[in-house]
Formats: structure tokens, C-alpha cells, sequence
């Protein structure tokens, strides 16, 4: 996917290799242009094989201003552009893909455009993948405001870190009166293929109930047909490119979306009377992927002045004996451990085999089935907002659903 | 046709490569075995600069729901679960083959565009394509046909059925590697396009490129007789598109007349369908009955001007209305011009009553669901009024009969953008060089070069190039040392074996058969006797070997018989030699020998 | 799991709280005794409210040594014990647990004990969280020699590390000449329902196969039925404690047996007509999983005097544009870089996002679908035994079937 | 009996807690509706020190699949698929009070431990048990009996089925936690142990900690007579105690007399059984017949000196041989003592000829499968060797009728070890001090308690408490200010509004009822009727508030129309007074009152 902002149409008539061409000029580097034909075809072709006959700069198409607010008779649901390819569209003339400005790309394509009054806000983009605390403090904030004057809130986001970002508003929202409800797409939106509208049409079904968490609403399988909600404390990316790429770990969806309606399939909370947002972050956390071959230099470092490490330990919840020592260590110095299971699917359980005993002997206290991610993200809130007497016990409790009691070996995907 | 002057006639020739498919590492082959179903939409990003392609536009009007059936051969990329990986080096390096075949400039780049096609062909909404090559011709018994380009692309799903709520495509076909070949409107004759597909396409049958079956080469015929061009899609049957080419061209010329007679009467805005069931509701038309019954809606509308031009003689205007109409999930219509008929009578009266047409007015009924009908009314409108003001530029495509039907309006540029999910590929001189060694021939240099060095017959040499034998026949030169042998083995046997046995043979097994007849002694003259029992009779080597009348007398021994016959057979003579060791010995043996070894043993 | 090897036993005759009662001491502590009383019970005493009447110490029962080789009528096996609770047998007198030394084990507890002639061979017992390289390359030699005199391997092997050891295998095997088949117990071997007979079963079906890779053989389901056969390479642990636990990520399982025999379902690559072992391993390797707080100089860390760092990114093989520089520069310094993704289902494909492109002309090297765990066992192959000119290829090139062209949307579980 | 003296009996007490689970977090309760299925086989570390426990080990030689059906109430934990979680905190706690209303010490650590159960009731091969409290003791009419210990285990899996070749388990109910109480054998006799039990059991039902149903309580009653301790499983109806415990004493003395007269002359190995299904090839025998067509063979053997004494009279050796044979799927057998019969004579003669039975030997037919015969057998001689040498020590269990049945030999020690997935529990003071205050009353205690508190008959406060209405009742009274109304409402009004209405009625629908009866004004007086006339006939509160029979007159009202029935009725007395008001007025009123009211007004 290309993004471009530039505006302008530099239009050419050049030979090449002997043939005459005319077309307008899509990108330049220091080698090749790449030129769209007139008759539509795109040719890359080097500098010094061009012949330029005639170059016009023509200023581009005008953008026609969007209003921002479109009154549907429905409920008001603030839609949140954080970035990602979903809040993108595309310029069919040059292929360059720039952020939405209003919320009439929708009309046409969601079926229930009519059916809500929708405000857009865009904040300054941000790729999914380079997304760090200050920016979901920042989508925090909008999200807060977005809740006070609206029904419901649906945050567009890239697919790559959607998931730590649900985690993290989640955290953070102590109360909130209404859902709010990320979605993203995993077939970009300069395709007619795009997943986006299907996704888009569901999370604004989901931001108009009663529900009271902070979820992910994506493709539930191949078709586009439903569309799931997953709790955001127990959802992970789980493909790379599919479009059901979003799971939910260790228990079932909590509800799905299709021209049918809307399904529930889980208990949930439901929406408090007001809102509470604790948006302090503890950066000082860090996560540590235990391998075989890491070693104590490594594991030190990445302990090293964190208030917070969470390991992703093997099976039930291990690291190597040989971390035990600078373990016990870095504990006794303040520094807490937590455990979670690099399995992705299932608890630790560190009573079970002698290295659990050791690790919980050293200091390491274990998270049940949290997920590693979530468990790094709570840190961050839980550090920033608690006292330090308080942040194992804070750190064990279930606070968002993100710790699951029980396990059932039915119903959904288990594994 | 007096209008023949005008005609210009280009093709596209679209040729499936063989192997792997174009963006994934699924062969092009696979069994044709259901393995998930897939249900989709497509969507384009509207609220743009309004200019998307109108081809597009066009498709998402007729918006519905696509389904997928995934084959042994689709992968993720296919169902559009994953992005492209690398482009298919083989099918790249032979559509640059190909290319300098028809004479191009190969380009420095191949940079994959997306093509918007948004009718479900497509799981991603665009096709990949790049330009290889361009500028290049084809030398044709009536002189150069210049080639605009020479693109690789992928091929599109197959569509199993259309209804209105959904089409359904087979995903097996989808990413096979296609190149398309477009030439310059240079074609003089429907015989000429004949004789210039042929070519282009025997450009990658020969050298085995192209798949085998029906749908491996398929052309686009676009024509023109300056009226605006019509591209007329899937003609797959060479013999098609002389019928077609026909019917397009009576067709511009009765459409010519009939814009002549009424374009100056014809008001679009009197087309407006008005809902007539109540009429229609104890109907004997079983057409309309059965439409009723599915909850849809009569229609009536005046049809100005255009009395006597809906189905007249050569007038045709209904089938073009109809053409939209079908589109559009609501069959065809029933026109003032051949009613009373399918069952609608007593209806004529209280509608005329309802229409009040004009006197050259027609009107026509329409069975069709209420949410379409604004839709079908105002499509009817623009296309009645291009079609009287002689634009008839447009897609088209060709029933199995060669009539051509109305299928969307013609694609525009707008609707390629770059394909940033591929690197563009740098196409340097290593890659020139390597594709330079595998150019492939066309077929009359080919037969050319196979006559000269074999000093077989121009048809001999033909039959062999383009049934893909000459591997086959070159090895099987190689084995009996004659190639007039090897042909009439290939080319007259294995018919020959085919048509008696109950499976064809294929010339691999021929091939091994020689070996394998040669090893056991079987000599040259006996061979075609061998091969018939073998695969015909199922004769096993070791019965065949047996055989005395594929087995040669040697040269003593014809000597040792000669001698005796002398001395028993006193009236043995040159002339009787021949029949009297045939009436001793059933083996084969050289009658030049026997003659050469009586006159030795004679002059003794 | 108790784990002990002292084989006296201790017989008490106490009061406790007025109570007279005897038994055997199952273990102490500084604070408690840990008896098993004469109808079975246990208690945990503290030892100032304990009131020993008498104390006795005796021999316990001999160990009656099973002999080292049990001739079946099969093909000869050799069954290697590394470590890991599949390999142990329990003391129900006291509750220890032994390691296994013979074959014995086995009897009357798999169905096909007597079809194959068996060698046990103990290597001094590593917990699987434990194991490193060096262990890697004593099981390796252990095989080897194994190979050598017998038609196929069974590797006992504790489950949390057992694919990273598979992997490991898997690249040092240059030829086999028969299966090499690693398999573990997820319900430890002290328990009558461990799933450790029923994975020995079926591994020593698979290794009289003519199969010529290394691969894990586990539980398909929960049931006590069905035992997969996986490729090592294209296998990860997916869940804390179940026996189905391991699975082949993007593709169907090679085979399966059950009581009705083997189901290959796969094609695969059949033994060599010898063996050739590469047994080096490069340790100076690493693995960084990315997440949003990760910070440049945890990062640096972490790739510093590294030969080769294997980056699991997000989504289609992303990290934060933030690192970009610093790979540029540590890769420019001879580091190389490998990127995998941390969705585990699904390929990386850099071409699709800028940041992917970025990260490519920055050096990085995108490895499909390998896995992030096999990419980093295989990066220690490949750098300890291909030149600096071929690593990247090597890295690229799909050796032991760890990269996969194509992943089918149909058939077996794939995400 | 004559041997009472010598007659030891102990009981066992199961009661399940409700709540969660012991060592999960699935609740105990759960709707039964199949979620999955799973398949398993558990097996036995063999090769050890050969001491593993016999019942396991015996089990083991029955070795078959179990197949266990997973409800809601079901986790991974319950399937074998994860270790167990924490110990539920309340269930410690309640076992803990629970020992202490029964006067134990508590342990100072709660060390959980597996026992080894390989019948497949456990889908881990064992169930945790941990001893909470030991040496208490049980006040009863008869003495004390002795609390040897109290243990909190999880239950087990509830047999769905048991064939040949598999068992099949429901797993709704394993892991429930159970309080198991086990007395020392100081129990009298059969209505001793079922005081005993019933006391014991009402510690956890009586504050609402057990769960509701038949099963919530169970039985296992320990019985000797001198010949080893025989325990019996699965009481679980109080009433069975009786029964069993007299069958089992019957059974004792009179195997007790089978060996006094036949242990000299017996010789194991003359049972062995020979295959006659040749016999039996066109035998009339539906039972036999059945058994051959499923692929079984018949066997027979001599039953040496025991003729007379498998069927005869008191003596059923037959039935002792019978429950072996089931065990292992076989079926029963048919037995010289009852021969002729079901079908067999014809075949008895060739029998006899092939066993040559002695003149004392018995002999029996069995049909069963080939490969289990020697096993089954094996079993018959060893259980046979026991019984004649009487040593009746095992585990039985018992029937609906109350017959009791050999199910396996006695669990041992050995199959005890710490379970080291769950990490012992300290029992500090706090918990201590946190489990007094919830320590059980008995009920002769709660039942003085609430009798002395509110002046009730016993009889009541004994309904009162054992139907669970204590806290009802209490409310009640507070609304009431009437302990006996308030008792009356709950033990005579509810079984009758039971009785008539189509849905029987909760307490805590009654009490929420008395308070709307209250605020809208109805009087004690009218409560029960006002309560029947909702609750039975369905009048709504809207509807009881205007019912003037349920409505008190106010005293200002009375004194008005006692005011008025003076001015205007003059033959007013005290006599008539009440019929009077009655008379004229619906409402309820206090005649006290009236009579005050009225002598005050005369006064003046």
C-alpha cells in the first residue's frame, strides 16, 4: 500500500524503446518512473530510457469536504481514526492511499449507515506497529471524550497491535458508559476485498449495545458473513494475513455480528453510568521471551531497572534453573516476576514440577492464563497505579476478565 | 457487407500457462474436488474523486454476494487470506519469450498493476497484470498485424452460476498464469483474426507451454465499424468468431438504420415502468404466473418511438433491451412487437389504456422485483439513448450459437492501480539472455526446420509439430534409423491403434514399445505388425518375440536355405526365388540379399 | 512430581495431638515431617507437635534390574531417555519418582511391546525447561549412535523445550537412516492416566516406519486414542497442560495411529541409506519479540555480539520503525537479521507495508513461515556451518521442510 | 443371631458440599446436557516394587476404555487436561467445622494425596483425599462412637454403563467436593449406624452446606463378624443399612457352616474349565444360544465338593461364583444344583461324561468370551480358597434390595502418595479461628436452641430445622411478632398451599408475601387466609387489599359503630355485642377491643 499526500497530476508524453506513450506519472525515484499509461497500465521505466516529450503539471482532483457529522436517526457512535489501513482509502488515479476524512466512505458500503448518527474523529495516524504508550493514552483521551456525547465508541486501528492497544483501554478505563469497540482490517482498504466495511458495519452494531468492555470486533472466519466480538484482555492476532486472524484465547467469543443481528454467547459487563479513566502508564516493564538459548547477560539486562518482567516462560511456567539465582536476586532488589505461558493456550500451574516451586520460591509469582502481552500491558497499568504493597495482589486479581477461572474443553476453538 | 471498408478488427489472445500459478506455489492442474466454501462481497471505495472506473461502477449497481469453492489447488492466496508471494519465474521468463517471438521491446520492469474487476471473477476485486513487452508484429499471410502488447496476468475464476442473490465461482482456474497478447486493429477478415489467433496461439502450444483442454486459449475479439469499439469476450472456439464477427457487424448496420429512422422521436424520459400486477392477476402467461408467485411485480412501460424496431426483420432493438434486463436477474421483457404472445392477451387493452403510447410508440412488460426496477428503467434509458446515437461502444460476449449479448459498459483506465503487494520486478540482461535461448518458433519455421533435417513431407512434419510429437518423433528417429518410418508410425499407427484399441496410446509408450521390440529382435519391416498386436491385441514382448513373422532370417541362414532350394528345386529361377522361400520360411528376410546370394551361388 | 532417589525407608510410632499413630516418613523439612500412615494417609506434622515414640530405619525394597534389552520378534528400536516425566516411574510407597532404567516399564501397559526388540538408553536426566544447545548435541550423538544399529529412534523428552530439540535435531541430521521420533507425556508418568504409554505406542509404530525426519509424536485429542505424527520443524507446544497440546502450525499432520495401525496423511521424506550428522551449533544467536514497549537500548542488548538476531514482529513481519536505524547500523556491522511473526499462524511478507520495505533496505531477511523458534535453532546451524557468504540463503532455503510455499485454507486446523 | 456379640460395625459418611468444586472453579451444580465426549484407558506403573495395592492392581486385570461424558459443570481440570487448581477455600473451611462439631483434633496441615481408583471413576487414575480432623467422637443414644477421621476428597465420576468392553462415566459429579466421615466400629447395630449416620449427616444438611438430592449423602458400611472387615459401598438410602447389614450377617454364618463342612475336600485346581460349546450346538437353551451367536464359547467345570451347597436352602455358593463371573462380563453361570433348568438337559449326561465330577462335586456351565476364561477362572479358585477358609475380607456392594455383591478385594496402603500438584495448606490459627465460628450445632441442640428462644412446641422447631426453615422462620417472626403464627405459616400453610396449588411454594416467596400482605394493610389475623387466596386461587396483592375480611377495623371505627348500634339498637348487651358488629361490618376487628369500647360507652 502506497500513502501519499501529494495532490498534484504531472501528466507526460514520452518514447520508449520506440513507442510513443502518453500517461500520468505515479511515482519517481532516482533510477525509474513509474508511469500509469492512458490506457491505464502502470510502467516502471528507467531515467536514461526515457525520451520526455511534453511534462504538465495539472493540479489533481478536488477533495470534496466530507461533513463531519451525518445524522442518521440511530444512536450517536463516535468512530476513532488512530490509523491503520482501515481508516484509508484509496486514490484509483495514482494507487496512493491516504486517511479518510469523513464518513462518507462508509455510505454504500455498510448496511446500516442510516441507522446511526455518526461523528468521526482523526487522530494523526499512527502504523498499528509503531503504536507505544503516549499514543494510547492519546486514543484513551479521544475515546473518553468520544464516550461523554456519544452512545458508544469504534476505535480503527492497524491489525498489528490492536490487540495491546484493547488491552491498555481496557486497563485503563475503570468505568465506562459505553463499549468501545476496536476494529481494524487484514485485507487493506485499497481493495474491493477489504474486510474493513463488514467490520466496520458489525463494531458499530456492538458500540449500540449495553456492553461495558473494551473489545475487538473482527472476521470470524473466510466468509464475509460474521463477525465476532472478542474480549480485548483475551484476544490475540493469531495469523498474519488472515481475516480471522483475531482469536480468542481460552474461551469462546462473546458474541457475533451478522445480517441476522447480533448474537450474545458470553456474560459481560455492561456499561457503568459514567466513565473513570486512569491513564497513567508504567514504562518501566518489560517482557522476556525465555529460550533456550538466552542468556544471563540477556535476561539481566532486559530485568535490569524495570520495576516490572514479565516472563513468557515454557509449559506450566518455567525458565531454565539458571535463571533461579539472578532471579531471587533482582527480586529481593524490588524487582517483581511475573509468569505467563509462551503455549499462548492454557495456565501456568507452578506447583506441579520443582522448577515452578524454585521460580515461586525465587519471587516469581504466576498469572493464571493471562495472555504475555496483556499480563506486560497490565504491568504498565497496574505499576502507574497502585502502590507498591498493593501491585502483586492487583497484578493476580482479575480486573478486566483477562484471568479465566475455568477451562472448558467444549464449545469454540480450545487450542 | 458494404460497410467492410470501416471494419476494424483487433484481438486479444489470452494463453494459460502450465505449472505453477502466477503469485503462489499452486499447480495450475489440480482434481476438481470440493474442499471449502467461501462466501464473499465486494465493495469499492465510493466518496473518491468520482471517477472509478465506470466498468466497476457498473458491477457494484449490480451488487450481490459472491460464493468460492476452494479446490485442491487454492491456497491462501487465492481466497485472498495472504498477500501475493513472488511472481512465478517460469511463467515470467516465457511471456518474455513469447514477447520477443512477436518481435516487442521487452520492458525493464515488470511492475503488476491491479485491475479492478468487481464480479466476483476475482476474490481480490482486481486482477494482477503487467505489461512484458510491446511494439512488437506478426507476420501473417496478409502482411504484418502489429502487436499493441504482450501482458502476464491472472486468470480469473470460473463461474459456476449466476442467480440474484449470489453468483458462485470455482476458485481451480483463479491465478493460473495468462498471457495476453493484444494486437492492433489491423485484422482485415473474419479469416484473417482466424489465421492470426491461430498463430499466437501455436506460439506456446508447441513448445508445450500452454495447458491442454478447451479454455487454455481463449480470445477477445474487439471490433469496430465506427461506431465505437466492441470488445466481444470469450470467444473461446476459433470457429467463433467468424459467426461473431458477423453478427456484430449486421448488427452496427441494422442499429445505423434504426438510429436513422427514430433518433430524432426518441425521449428517454418517457420510459418510466409503471406497476400493472393488478392487471396480470388471473393471467394465462405462465411466465408471469410463475414470476408472481416469487413475489415480483409486473411492469409496464411505453418504449417511444420504437414500434416496428423491437423484433423486425433485421430489427433487434427488444434484444437489447432484453440484454439489460436479464442482467439484472429480471428476465426478458415481452415487447408490443410480438404481442400477443406467451400467454398475454386480454392484458393489451386495459395496459395500452394505462400507457396511452403514441402511435409509434411500443410498449413492453417486465417481470422483476420491486427494489430493481428504478435501476433497470434508468439503465434502459442511457442505453437505448448511446445505442440511437450510434455509440455502440461497449463489452460484450458471445453465446455458443456466436450471438454476442450485451455484458457492461467498456472498462476505463481508471481502474488500474499499482500492485504495491509485489516488487517490481527488474527485468536485466541475465534474465534477456536466458529467455533470448527459449524464444520459440513459429510454427512454419518449425515445420521448415523438421522437413529439411528429416526429408520428410511438409504435412508429415506438420501433423507431427502440432499433435507435440516431435520429441517423440526425433528419439524414435534415433531408434530405427528412418524417419518416413517414425512418422507413419506416429502419425498413421497411433490413430490407427487408438481408433482399434480401447484406450489411446500415447507416443511415449510407442517409444518404449520400439525399444523394447528392437531388443528382442524384432526387425524394422516386422515393427508396425509388433506394435499393432501389442497394443491392439495385447500380444505381451515375450509372446511377440516368439513370432516368426517379426523376426528376420539372417544372412546365413538365408544362404544355408538358398543352397538347398538349388540343389533339391532344380527350377528355381530369379524370377520364382522370392515366392519359393516364402513357401519354406515364414520369417521376414531381404529379397535383395536372397537375390544377391542366388545369383552368387548361381554364377558358382 | 517428586523427584528422589534415597531407597531406605524410615518407620515411625508417634503421638500426635493424643493420637497414637505409625506410618513412614515420606520426607522432612526443617519445619514438618511428611509421614505415610499404616492406612495409607498422609500427614504433615510440625515437628514441635510431634512426640516420636520409635523410630526405625530399614532398607527398602530392592530395584530388581530389568534387563537392558528385551527381545521382541521385531525390528530393533532404540528408546533414549533424556529427561522429562515420561521417562520416570513412580515409588507408590513414598510417591518419588524415578527415572526408568529398562524397558520393563513398558509392559502390560502399551499393546505393542512385544512387536519390536527394544534398547533403553538413559541419558543423565535434564529438565526439558533446562535443556541448551549442549544437550541438544549429546541427544544428537546419542541418536546417531543409536541410527546406527537399530531401524528407528524414540527420544523421551520432557515437552516443554521438546520442538525446540526437534528443530534442533531436525538441521543436524543431514541424512537419516531411519525415523527419529520425540515424544513426552503432558499428564506425568506418576499418574495411571499419563498419556506417556499411548505416545511411546505409537512413537515406536512411527519409528519403524521408512520416514526420514525427525519428528514429535503426541496425543492428536483428549482422548486416549489417536497419536499424531508431526514434523518437528513445523511443531509448537500450543498449550500449557493438555496432551493434545502440540501441534503442526499451517499444516495438516503427517500421520496418525490408532489401534487400526498408521494413516500417513502427507507426503514426506523417506530415510537416507545412511547418516551424516552435523553436530555444531552457533550460540551466539538470539531472539527478540518484539512488543510496543520494547526499548532501543533492550534492543541493541539483545543483537549485540550476535551473529544472527531472529526478530518475531508483528502481523506480516513488522517492528517499530523506531528499530530501523539501529538495524541498519548493527546489520551494516555484520549482525544479520531474520524476521518471523509472532501471530505464529501464517508467513511474513514485508512487500505489503512500508514498514515492511523499510525494514528489508535496512537489511533484514523475511523467512515466510518459519517458525520464530525453529528460525532461531536454525540460525545456530546454519552459522556454525556454512560460510558468512551462504548464511542468508541457507537461512532462506527451505531445508527440512521448516518453510511452507503453500498454506491451504481447508483441511486440519489452521489457525 | 447368635454371633451378634462378635458383630463389629462401622460406618463411612459421604456428604458432598455445595459450591464449586474442590479443585476447580466448575460449580456443583449443573444442568445435565452432553458437551463432548472423551475416550481413555488408565494404567498402572508395573515394574515396580510389585507392592502396588491389589485393588488397583485387580481392576488393572479388568482392563477396559472409559468413556467419560463432559457437562457444563466440567473444566479441563475435571477432564485430566490441566492441574488442579487451589483448594476450594469454603469446602476446607466447612470440613473443618464439621470435624470440629464432631470433637477432632485438625490437623495442622491439609496434605492432599491420591488414592489409587483404577475402575475409571476418576479420570486421573486416583481421587485427592486429605485427612482434616481425626479422633473426635459423636454423641448417641447408645454411647459415644468414635470419630476415627474426617477427610475432604473429591467424588468421583457417576457410572453411566458398564459393558465388556468399556464403562461409560458422567463427569458432572467428579470433583465435588465430599467430606468423608469415618467411624471406628463401635456401633452397635443396624439402628445404631443409622442414628449414627443420620446424625452425622445433618451436621452439613441442617445449615444448608450439602448438596440437595439422593446421592448428596451416601453410606459405606464397615462390617465384621470375625471372619475380616467387609466393607460395604454405596448406601445410600439410610434404609438399606438395615438390610444389608442382615444379609451380610446371614452371609457370614452361613458361609461359616459351608466351610466347617466342605474346606477339607476342596481342591482349587480341579476348577478348571473345558470347552463343551459342541454340546451345546443345537441346544434349546435361548440363554446359551444368544451367548454363541455373539462369538462366545460355553465352558464347563467340576465345582469340587460342593454339591448342595451353591443353591440350597440358606446356601448360595452358587451366587459367590456368579458375582466373579459378572465382573468380568461373563454373565452368570448355571450350576449342578439347579440343573435341569433354563433350557439345559439334554446336554447334562455328555457334561457329566467329559467333568467326571466325583460323588460331593458340583460342576457349572458359563458362557463367556475365550480370552477372559483362564483370568476368570484364576478369580474363582482364589475367591472360593478365601471364602472356605474365611477369610471374608473385601469390598462389596450393595443392591437396590439390599443384597449385597462382591465388587473387589480390600484397597491397601500402598495406593496412597502425596499429590505434589497441589501444594500443601497450612492450617493456621486464623483459619481455626474463622472455622469455630461456623462450627455445626447438633440438631438436638438446634432444636432446644430455637425452642427456648421462641417458645415453639420441639415438634415444631424440629420440622422448622430439618426442612431448612430456620432463617425463614426467624424473619417470619420479626414480621409477625408471632413465633407460633410464624411456625403454623411455615409447617401447616405451606404443605397445604403445596398440596392445592399446581407449584409447590418457596419460604422466601411466603415471607416476601407477608410483607406485601402487611404493607397493604391486611391483619395478622387474615394472613393465612390472604396467603391461600394468593398463592392457591392467584388473587393479586391489588385485589387481597380490597378484601374487607382480611382488613382490621380500626378502633376510632369500632367505637363509631358501637356508638351507632347503641344510639340505634337498643337491645344491645355485651351478650350480643359481637354478632352485632359482625353483623355490620365485614372487616376484622379485635372483639377485646369492642367489648372494652362497649363497656366504656355503657359506663358513661
Amino acid at each position: 500500500m502506497v500513502r501519499s499526500k501529494h495532490n498534484s497530476v504531472t501528466r507526460l508524453k514520452f518514447t520508449y524503446k520506440g513507442s510513443e506513450f502518453e500517461g500520468v506519472l505515479i511515482a519517481e525515484d532516482r533510477d525509474t518512473y513509474l508511469v500509469k499509461l492512458s490506457n491505464g497500465y502502470n510502467l516502471t521505466i528507467p531515467r536514461d530510457s526515457i525520451n520526455i516529450l511534453d511534462r504538465n503539471e495539472l493540479s489533481g482532483p478536488e477533495q470534496s469536504e466530507s461533513e463531519r457529522i451525518l445524522s442518521g436517526k440511530g444512536k450517536k457512535i463516535t468512530l476513532i481514526g488512530s490509523g491503520g489501513t482501515i481508516a484509508s482509502r484509496v486514490d484509483y488515479s495514482t494507487g496512493a492511499v491516504k486517511p479518510v476524512d469523513g464518513t462518507e466512505f462508509l455510505r454504500g458500503n455498510i448496511s446500516n449507515f442510516e441507522h446511526f448518527e455518526l461523528e468521526l474523529k482523526i487522530l494523526p495516524p499512527v502504523f498499528s506497529e509503531d503504536m507505544t504508550a503516549l499514543n494510547w493514552q492519546t486514543i484513551a483521551r479521544s475515546v473518553h471524550a468520544g464516550l461523554k456525547d456519544s452512545e458508544g465508541v469504534v476505535v480503527m486501528h492497524g491489525t498489528d497491535t490492536m490487540a495491546y492497544t484493547a488491552s491498555a483501554l481496557a486497563f485503563m478505563f475503570e468505568k465506562q458508559s459505553g463499549p468501545i469497540i476496536l476494529t481494524g482490517s487484514q485485507r487493506s482498504s485499497d481493495r474491493p476485498s477489504s474486510d474493513a466495511f463488514l467490520n466496520i458495519e458489525g463494531s458499530l452494531e456492538f458500540a449500540s449495545t449495553d456492553l461495558g468492555e473494551v473489545c475487538i470486533a473482527m472476521h470470524k472466519g473466510l466468509s464475509d458473513t460474521t463477525i465476532n466480538l472478542l474480549r480485548g484482555v483475551r484476544t490475540r492476532k493469531m495469523h498474519s494475513s488472515r481475516r480471522d486472524a483475531f482469536k480468542s484465547i481460552g474461551g469462546p467469543e462473546l458474541a457475533e455480528y451478522s445480517k441476522g443481528g447480533i448474537k450474545f454467547k458470553e456474560s459481560y459487563k455492561e456499561r457503568d453510568d459514567s466513565n473513570e479513566l486512569r491513564d497513567k502508564l508504567e514504562s518501566r516493564v518489560s517482557l522476556i521471551y525465555f529460550n533456550p538459548i538466552l542468556t544471563n547477560e540477556d535476561f539481566e539486562t532486559l530485568a535490569f531497572n524495570k520495576r516490572a518482567v514479565v516472563l513468557a516462560g515454557t509449559g506450566l511456567g518455567h525458565v531454565s534453573n539458571r535463571f533461579v539465582p539472578t532471579i531471587r536476586q533482582l527480586s529481593k532488589s524490588g524487582i517483581k516476576f511475573y509468569m505467563t505461558t509462551q503455549c499462548i493456550y492454557g495456565s501456568v500451574n507452578m506447583n506441579v514440577y520443582s522448577t515452578g516451586r524454585e521460580l515461586i520460591s525465587a519471587g516469581v509469582i504466576p498469572l493464571g492464563n493471562m495472555l504475555s502481552e496483556v499480563a506486560l500491558v497490565k504491568s504498565m497499568f497496574v505499576f502507574a497505579n497502585y502502590d507498591p504493597d498493593e501491585v502483586d495482589r492487583k497484578m493476580k486479581e482479575n480486573l478486566r476478565g483477562e484471568i479465566m477461572d475455568r477451562e472448558v474443553p467444549f464449545g469454540g476453538e480450545t487450542t | 457487407m458494404s460497410n467492410e471498408r470501416k471494419q476494424k478488427i483487433g484481438l486479444e489472445v489470452h494463453i494459460q500457462l502450465q505449472g505453477e500459478k502466477l503469485f503462489c506455489r499452486c499447480p495450475t492442474e489440480s482434481s476438481y474436488e470440493l474442499k471449502e466454501v467461501v462466501e464473499r462481497s465486494l465493495r469499492l471505495s465510493s466518496g473518491e474523486t468520482g471517477k472509478f472506473d465506470q466498468a466497476a461502477k457498473y458491477e457494484t449497481q449490480r451488487s450481490r454476494g459472491f460464493i468460492y469453492h476452494l479446490h485442491g489447488n487454492n491456497c491462501l492466496v487465492d481466497v485472498d487470506e495472504e498477500p501475493p508471494h513472488d511472481v512465478n519465474n517460469q511463467a515470467l521468463e516465457r511471456s518474455i519469450a513469447l514477447s520477443m517471438s512477436l518481435n516487442c521491446s521487452i520492458v525493464d520492469y515488470a511492475t503488476f498493476m491491479r485491475k479492478i474487476v468487481i464480479d466476483g471473477s476475482n476474490t481480490t476485486g482486481f486482477q494482477r497484470t503487467a505489461i512484458i513487452g510491446f511494439g512488437g508484429f506478426l507476420e501473417t499471410s496478409r502482411g504484418k498485424v502489429r502487436i499493441s502488447t504482450v501482458c502476464l496476468e491472472e486468470d480469473a475464476a470460473r463461474k459456476l452460476s449466476d442467480n440474484a442473490g449470489a453468483a458462485t465461482y470455482s476458485l481451480e482456474r483463479l491465478g493460473i498464469p495468462l498471457v495476453e497478447i493484444s494486437t492492433e486493429p489491423d485484422i482485415i477478415d473474419a479469416a484473417h483474426a482466424i489465421e492470426t489467433a491461430e498463430k499466437i496461439g501455436k506460439l506456446a502450444l508447441l513448445p508445450g507451454w500452454a495447458r491442454k483442454g478447451a479454455e487454455a486459449i481463449r480470445q477477445d475479439v474487439n471490433f469496430s465499424s465506427g461506431f465505437g469499439r466492441v470488445e466481444i469476450k470469450g470467444v473461446q472456439k476459433i470457429s467463433l468468431i467468424e459467426t461473431c464477427l458477423d453478427y456484430e457487424s449486421r448488427r452496427h448496420s441494422t442499429l445505423a438504420e434504426i438510429s436513422s429512422k427514430i433518433k430524432s422521436g426518441f425521449d428517454p424520459e418517457k420510459i418510466h415502468f409503471i406497476d400493472v400486477t393488478g392487471i396480470f392477476e388471473d393471467t394465462k402467461s405462465k411466465i408471469i404466473l410463475s414470476g408472481l408467485r416469487s413475489g415480483n411485480k409486473v411492469y409496464a412501460t411505453v418504449l417511444p418511438s420504437m414500434k416496428g424496431y423491437l423484433k423486425n426483420g433485421n430489427y433487434r432493438l427488444g434484444a437489447e433491451i432484453a440484454d439489460i434486463t436479464r442482467l439484472y436477474g429480471a428476465g426478458g421483457i415481452m415487447h408490443s412487437d410480438e404481442l400477443p404472445g406467451y400467454g398475454v392477451e386480454k392484458e393489451i387493452t386495459p395496459i395500452i389504456s394505462i400507457l396511452k403510447p403514441n402511435k409509434n410508440d411500443a410498449f413492453a412488460i417486465l417481470v422483476s422485483g420491486e427494489e430493481k426496477i428504478q435501476i433497470i428503467a434508468e439503465e434502459i434509458r442511457n442505453r437505448i439513448s448511446r445505442i440511437l446515437s450510434l455509440d455502440l461502444s461497449e463489452t460484450r460476449f458471445v453465446d455458443d450459437s456466436g450471438i454476442t449479448h450485451y455484458l457492461r459498459p467498456l472498462p476505463g483506465r481508471e481502474r488500474m492501480y499499482p500492485e504495491t503487494d509485489v516488487a517490481t520486478v527488474p527485468i536485466g540482461s541475465s534474465i534477456i539472455e536466458q529467455c533470448k535461448k527459449i524464444v520459440p518458433k513459429s510454427e512454419d519455421q518449425m515445420i521448415a526446420d523438421l522437413t529439411k533435417a528429416y526429408a520428410i513431407s511438409k504435412q508429415d512434419a506438420t501433423s507431427i509439430i502440432n499433435k507435440g510429437f516431435t520429441d517423440s518423433f526425433k528419439k524414435l528417429t534415433e531408434l530405427t534409423g528412418d524417419a518416413r518410418l517414425s512418422s507413419r508410425i506416429l502419425n498413421q499407427l497411433i490413430p490407427e491403434i487408438t481408433k482399434k484399441g480401447s484406450t489411446p496410446v500415447l507416443p511415449g509408450a510407442v517409444v518404449e514399445a520400439v525399444e523394447m521390440s528392437f531388443s528382442i529382435g524384432i526387425v524394422s519391416s516386422g515393427l508396425e505388425r509388433a506394435l499393432l498386436r501389442h497394443f491392439v491385441d495385447g500380444v505381451s514382448f515375450a509372446d511377440l518375440s516368439g513370432m516368426p513373422d517379426l523376426q528376420a532370417v539372417s544372412h546365413n541362414e538365408l544362404e544355408k536355405i538358398i543352397k538347398d532350394l538349388i540343389s533339391n528345386e532344380n527350377d528355381v529361377t530369379m524370377a520364382n526365388l522370392i515366392p519359393r522361400i516364402k513357401a519354406r520360411e515364414n520369417r521376414i528376410f531381404d529379397p535383395k540379399d536372397a537375390v544377391n546370394i542366388f545369383k552368387m551361388l548361381s554364377q558358382k
